[in-house]
């Protein structure tokens, strides 16, 4: 029994060094002076964060355009993607837990699929159907509709369309939860609709409004499959990290991705925290 | 009544980001790319309906094994995951306790949050000739010359099952979390011993949660692009590379629609399938997770 | 002119498809009295109540408070008030926060608002707990929020759904005591749901027996108790013994009843050929010797299964012969037959008043 | 401001020259750094929306404007015709015209060839070298059409008299693609960029490669050992172009610049930064010594003769080498 | 030789951390013995049965059954079996499986072990039901399984820990029974924890009763209601009237308390200086005329506060002077007294025997 214990600790340790192994190695190169992200250890160096090129030959990723731009573009998917994916989610849960109707099971079904759709398919999908509907339109229109082309808004949508049912089923979830008497009660207490909405309502679901946010801001700053088929002239971070890896590798990639490790760390915390509050 | 035209406005509005989003983004799409699969091309500009794209697919057997492979060892890596992952699951849900417990699921968690192309990086760094690993064995003096672990299916599985990891685990842990104790310590005081407990009563507790999980790991390694790529080097072909080469390479859309179809139907039909034979249902399996 | 009642309900029925949870109720409640609806799970008392509140609307039949029709009122609109079965208390306010929200829904001022919660919060023995989170109180405390969460809008009624549901078996003892006491020194009037016949007899003034959506009795608990209508009222409020058999005459206005399993039994009441008897056990008299029961119609002789010692609500089982199951009787804890065990043979009867008889 | 949406290769829109034709012009320019395929798919997905100048290689123009119609004919009464070289002018515009409308003007040009490490693989001085058992596992190339040209060319066929003939083509490059299944349990990986192809070779994981000339002379300045070898069979010449996509919005800006660019002063700058030669008449006067020298020793007068130049491919063509790919890198 | 008891528990501790669960608790069931151990929530109940199962370990003392110590054997090895409060009835497995299960844990044959299933599920009236889901049974069948899933195996000793915690009332009361006389069949020893008194009362042959940690008294129920050796047991054990005051003695071995609301009362028992007083309502006489309680050494008068109507376990609340709170009697519905009302004046008086006193 004894033995036994040991053994499954053990494994659990191998484990967690198995899965932050690749993360401690991605960090640590970060800092080599050494032009490929690769042993020896040549010593500490902060050049591929802040440095001019000079030593390099390419400047820190700090002061890169290349990489500012990326990390810019991410932000410029990410916020809109989380805005439309709470303000969505929210909605669609309402109907999920609240509304009832004819259909609603097949409805609830439909909200669950694009979970079962490989990202390249949904971003294939989108990419001909909106190219389609762009042709039509212009013949039609006789004006350039840009956003239904390859670009930034195209990548919202295509990352909003399964992010959209992740955020919906945080919501749902939590919405199940809330005990309806609370809102009879409220009414009963004379509180009109509205009142009930804001004073009741709302205040129950704001952890799992703030960490369906969350979540669909690390889900599209991380999503490569989707919005590999989608983007336009301005790549989102991960695109660029592609293109870049695919180039070879170069410790500048390594600095990005740790200042991605920060982030996400950071934002990973605050979730944890509002969750625990959410108990 | 006059509640009545009211309410059925409020449910129009309620419902329709739905359907705009589940319209627009997923089911016309798709009509679309249905359509764009079957339409072949006779001359420049000039496409015709027609089962071709589909007969490319079967007569070509470069493609069909690309497609069995990628089926194949995406249910390898599935499995894999679920056995590396279940004693992790189990401990976090049963014998963890407190901050320890949710410690162990926030570390797990971190890792994939952040970019599959930051971890894929991180074993490139690992693996290949030139990588750390690679290094110390030389430098232990266990192997003579560099070896190179990169470039390989080895690799591929191996980025996979990392890469599905958390989704199993979490599932898993959740499943095994609603085990109350006192079922477990029935099982032991009628004189079940650990072996029979595991077998008798935790796993089937825990299929819910094994269902969603390797449903979930299943989707993401069949619809990976990035890890197969990045990992697998000259002999890996995955068929979402096939996608994307007949979008991207070759302009051939319809050819690519067409595979994308069928991507579509095998993992709908391996899904399927699998909830078939351990008698699970998609809505609930999904919401375990 | 004031109505002489707070509330009165008139033929109201409510139907879900085709099942009538409430059918063709009526009723009134009069102002400060202490009003219970006692019935099984299911029976539709939780519906009623929600139409009253104004969640639910009839499907026909009408509902006055002080003489005024509530039909068309919606729930925020209406002088009552109601305690749920969950409490339904605010997690994201605090206690004081709780108590003042009706308050500030019908635009009191905050600090007038939170003045009066305060008074209210120390009349139901709260003083100082406004601060609190609602979670950081015990199950009493809570019960006593969710009250004054009421009380503290001056509504002319008061409904209760269960609320004392979720209390453990001492608390519960004592919140029905303080509920009680509670509702005599606000002089308001409460409607209250329990399937708790104790609940309900302990604490009410009046209370309708309900069973499947149709009220099958009202009146005081003692009434209920001592004289049900209904072979159901027999056997929901109060233990009883309960035998089923054949209506047969008897002498001097009694009935008989011939069970199957052989014995006659007389007693008061109705039934043409299937009949339904009942007696509490209270009322089954026990003596070591014959001659003290021979006074009763009802005489027999038995043997203790079981001695079921449970302190003042002690009661013996006793095998009897002519009887298929064992007869319950309260167990004498003095006299001669104190310290009676298992197996000790006993004569037992009771007279014909009562035991209560009805068409089965 | 106005702005010049270019999409271009890396390293062919320098910051310095992109700055001087902002001061000069006011016109902004954003760039997107990308290979011909991905030039092809972006435009062909935009129906040629979304970039007002593209430059996709000469042999690369025709096939896909018949089928999806994605530049608008180039206006050469805009084009100050004297600033480029006249002969590759000439050759371009023959390659670029479809229905007799002429769409890519060129701009740089460089050709495929050799990346060796002549320490570590000294004999290597033709494409199937790179199959020489000896060199297991340390070499690269590309798995895309230069890659078939190459191999079939030092195999002593003829690719580009087959284009004409699809069925002969295809059978050419059946056999070519046998012939690269065989190299490949030589090769390392397939390279995709051409700073993983560079790192790899001065890490020492590849000793030799296809590759093209600029990669293996930057390698050369580093390090004398690493050279850039013309192959017997002759290294493949390519040319970049400009090109105005169907639905660019700023075709004005798109001349300003294409003229711009071409005047010998500034091709010189983006020639030096791209390490390539430039179509820019004069241009080569202007250029550091280096780059002429490593030219000159890479590419003695016979193998500049050699060159093979890539012609324009029909359409369809590149299905057939593309299943070819697709079967050598799914082969195992 | 046979230990002529099924279990001992020697000086058993258990300490978590600082707090110590389980302090030092000795007892010996018997055979065929129903054992209960009766506590509050929290006091140690379900620590000391799992030390028993085996999934526990004491910090000190020693457990043995039949004569056997059973420290170092793990529970899967123990003969002893079993039923949870939630009962953990296997939910993956049909009724029969259930029942089968410790049998093929032995190693019987799998279609022996479903034969002695079903004739178990027979003998717990539960005939036909093998195939059955258990999801599909009503709590009072769920139960029956959970017994039979641990009596198919013929364990020395069952341990059940608050088995009927689930149910609902009507339920609990049928069920109480039922227990007790399926122990009886198969003359099983059973160990059985409850917080309820009235289940302790009614089925057990010995009680302990425990509170935090320690064993308060150990007795047959009679003696715990009618003898109680501490002021815990007199308070939790039975409904009771509870003062606290000074001690002082009194005359004919009795002792005097004298409350701080000034009535002095006289009873049995110890206690120096501070003293409890125990009565319980059943105990205290009442009359309208002061003449007839003249015997009784304690002698008040009183003004009803509260009837609490609730047929055979009513009682009545009288204000009385001299004691802070009303006290408590029981309600009469016989005689003079019969529909007493609020506010009506009344005598009352107990004897000196009837009330238990103890160092406070
Ligand atoms: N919204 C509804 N739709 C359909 N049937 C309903 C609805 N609400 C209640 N019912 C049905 O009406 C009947 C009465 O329900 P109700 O909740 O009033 O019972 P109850 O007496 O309060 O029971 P409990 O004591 O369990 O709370 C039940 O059969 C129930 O299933
Ligand atoms: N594993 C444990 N670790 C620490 N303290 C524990 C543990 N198990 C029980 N305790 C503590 O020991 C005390 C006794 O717990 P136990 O569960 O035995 O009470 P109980 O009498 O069964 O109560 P209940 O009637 O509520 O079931 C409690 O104070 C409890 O908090
Ligand atoms: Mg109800
Ligand atoms: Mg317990």
């Amino acid at each position: 029994m004894n033995r036994l214990s040991l053994a499954w600790k053990l494994y659990i340790a191998a484990f967690y060094l198995f899965l932050f192994a690749p993360l401690l190695v991605v960090a640590i190169f970060a800092f080599n002076a050494s032009p490929f992200p690769s042993p020896p250890w040549r010593g500490f160096t902060l050049e591929w964060f802040t440095g001019s090129g000079a030593v390099t030959g390419k400047p820190g990723v700090l002061v890169d355009p290349i990489w500012l731009d990326s990390i810019g573009n991410s932000f410029r998917v990410a916020i809109p993607v989380a805005l439309l994916a709470v303000l969505l989610g929210t909605v669609n849960a309402w109907v999920l837990e609240r509304a009832e109707f004819r259909g609603k099971t097949f409805v609830a079904m439909m909200m669950l699929w694009p979970l079962v759709i490989p990202g390249v398919v949904l971003g294939i999908s989108i990419l001909a159907f909106f190219s389609r509907m762009a042709n039509g339109l212009e013949d039609w229109l006789q004006t350039d509709l840009d956003f239904l082309r390859p670009g930034l808004p195209l990548v919202v949508l295509g990352q909003l369309s399964f992010i959209l049912t992740i955020a919906t089923l945080i919501i749902a979830a939590r919405l199940r939860k809330f005990d309806r008497s609370l809102e009879e009660a409220a009414f009963d207490l004379g509180a009109s609709r509205a009142r009930v909405l804001r004073t009741v309502t709302l205040p129950f679901l704001s952890p799992a409004l703030i960490g369906a946010g969350l979540v669909a801001l690390l889900m599209s700053f991380e999503n490569f499959n989707t919005t590999l088929m989608l983007v336009g002239s301005e790549s989102p971070l991960p695109i660029t990290m592609y293109g870049q890896m695919r180039e070879g590798a170069s410790p500048a990639i390594n600095a990005v991705s740790l200042l991605l490790m920060l982030g996400v760390g950071g934002i990973a915390s605050v979730f944890a925290l509002t969750s625990k509050a959410e108990r | 009544m006059t509640a009545k035209p009211a309410q059925r406005l409020t449910l129009f509005l309620l419902l329709a980001p739905a359907v705009l989003w589940l319209g627009l983004l997923i089911v016309l799409p798709h009509v679309e790319i249905l359509v764009l699969s079957f339409s072949e091309r006779v001359a420049p500009r000039v496409y015709a309906f027609g089962l071709g794209n589909y007969l490319e697919f079967f007569t070509e057997p470069l493609y069909w094994r690309t497609f069995a492979r990628t089926a194949f060892m995406s249910i390898l890596v599935t499995a894999l995951t679920l056995v590396l992952a279940f004693p992790i699951a189990l401990y976090i849900a049963r014998v963890a306790q407190g901050r320890l417990k949710a410690m162990l699921l926030l570390l797990c968690l971190l890792p994939f949050w952040v970019s599959e192309l930051v971890r894929t990086l991180g074993w490139m760094i690992l693996l290949r000739e030139t990588g750390v690993i690679s290094y110390v064995l030389l430098a232990t003096g266990l192997t003579e010359q560099r070896v190179e672990f990169l470039y390989n299916d080895g690799a591929v599985i191996l980025g996979l099952v990392y890469g599905g990891l958390l989704f199993m685990i979490v599932p898993l842990a959740n499943a095994l979390e609603s085990l109350e104790p006192a079922i477990v310590e029935a099982g032991y005081d009628l004189g079940g011993s650990r072996w029979t407990v595991l077998r008798r009563i935790v796993i089937p507790h825990a299929m819910p949660g094994i269902v969603a999980g390797s449903i979930i790991v299943f989707m993401l390694t069949i619809g990976n692009f990035a890890t197969p790529v990045l990992l697998g080097g000259k002999n890996g072909l995955w068929f979402t590379e096939q996608i994307y080469a007949q979008f991207i390479t070759r302009f051939n859309w319809p050819q690519g629609a067409a595979f994308g179809m069928l991507l579509l139907l095998l993992s709908s039909a391996i899904v399927w399938l699998g909830l078939r034979l351990t008698g699970q249902s998609l809505g609930t399996t999904l919401k375990q997770a | 002119m004031a109505s002489s009642t707070d509330l009165d309900i008139v033929n109201v029925t409510k139907r879900f498809g085709a099942h009538a949870a409430v059918d063709d109720v009526s009723f009134s409640v009069a102002p400060g009295e202490f009003f219970s609806i006692l019935g099984p799970s299911g029976c539709g008392k939780t519906t009623l109540m929600r139409m009253i509140a104004g969640f639910e609307h009839p499907t026909s039949g009408d509902i006055r408070i002080r003489g005024q029709s509530m039909l068309g009122v919606p729930a925020n609109k209406r002088p009552v008030n109601m305690v749920f079965q969950s409490l339904a208390l605010f997690p994201m306010m605090s206690v004081g926060e709780n108590v003042a929200y009706g308050l500030t829904c019908r635009g009191v001022s905050r600090a007038e608002a939170e003045e009066r919660a305060s008074r209210m919060l120390d009349r139901v023995g709260l003083k100082g707990f406004g601060e609190r989170r609602v979670t950081a109180l015990s199950g009493g405390q809570r019960q006593r929020v969710a009250i004054a969460r009421c009380l503290v809008l001056e509504p002319t009624l008061v409904l209760l759904d269960e609320p004392l549901g979720a209390l453990d078996l001492k608390l519960r003892e004592h919140m029905k005591i303080e509920l009680k006491q509670l509702q005599g020194t606000f002089n308001t009037t409460f409607a209250y749901i329990t399937h708790d016949q104790s609940e309900a007899l302990v604490m009410s003034d009046r209370i309708a027996v309900m069973n499947q959506g149709r009220f099958e009795q009202v009146g005081s608990p003692r009434e209920l108790y001592h004289n049900p209508e209904t072979p159901f009222v027999a056997s929901f409020v109060g233990e009883t013994n309960r035998w089923q058999g054949e209506a047969a005459p008897a002498s001097g206005g009694a009935i008989a009843v011939r069970l199957p399993s052989g014995a006659v039994v007389q007693g008061q009441g109705r039934a043409a050929s299937g009949a339904l008897a009942f007696v509490r056990p209270e009322a089954v008299a026990l003596a070591q010797d014959p001659a003290s029961l021979s006074t009763l119609p009802n005489r027999f002789e038995g043997r203790v299964s079981a001695v079921l010692f449970d302190g003042a609500a002690s009661s013996l089982l006793i095998d009897t012969a002519g009887f298929e199951q064992p007869v319950r009787a309260v167990l004498p804890q003095a006299g001669p037959l104190a310290g009676i065990h298992v197996g000790a043979p006993v004569h037992l009867g009771w007279t014909a008043d009562a035991m209560k008889v009805f068409a089965a | 401001a106005e702005k010049l949406r270019l999409l271009t290769w890396s390293g062919y829109a320098p910051q310095e020259v992109i700055d001087q034709f902002t001061k000069e012009t006011g016109i902004e320019v954003e760039v997107t750094t990308s290979n011909n395929e991905e030039m092809i798919s972006k435009l062909r997905a935009t129906q040629g929306a979304g970039f007002d100048l593209a430059q996709p290689s000469q042999d690369r123009i025709a096939g896909p404007q018949a089928e999806f119609g994605i530049y608008k004919p180039l206006d050469m009464s805009k084009l100050k015709s004297d600033q480029f070289i006249g002969s590759m002018l000439e050759a371009t515009k023959k390659n670029t015209t479809v229905d007799g409308k002429v769409y890519g003007v060129p701009h740089i040009w460089g050709t495929d060839g050799l990346v060796v490490n002549t320490k570590a693989a000294p004999k290597v001085a033709d494409y199937n070298d790179l199959c020489d058992p000896a060199l297991a596992g340390k070499t690269s190339f590309r798995a895309k059409r230069p890659a078939l040209i190459a191999f079939a060319f030092a195999n002593g066929m003829d690719p580009f008299a087959a284009y004409s003939d699809p069925k002969a083509y295809a059978a050419m490059m059946d056999k070519v693609g046998a012939k690269l299944a065989e190299c490949k349990k030589n090769v390392k990986f397939f390279w995709e960029g051409s700073d993983q192809l560079l790192n790899a070779v001065r890490s020492g994981e590849i000793v030799a490669a296809m590759a093209w000339d600029t990669g293996g002379w930057k390698l050369n300045a580093e390090n004398p050992d690493m050279k850039f070898i013309a192959p017997k069979s002759g290294a493949l010449g390519w040319v970049d172009t400009f090109a105005i996509p169907s639905k660019g919005r700023n075709d004005d800006a798109a001349y300003k610049w294409i003229n711009f660019n071409m005047r010998p002063e500034i091709a010189a700058k983006v020639a030096a930064a791209a390490g390539n030669f430039t179509a820019s008449n004069g241009a080569d006067k202007l250029m550091q010594g280096k780059l002429k020298d490593q030219f000159a020793e890479s590419f003695p007068k016979a193998a500049i003769d050699n060159i093979r130049w890539y012609p324009a491919v029909p359409a369809g063509l590149e299905e057939i080498e593309g299943k070819v790919l697709d079967r050598l890198k799914a082969g195992s």
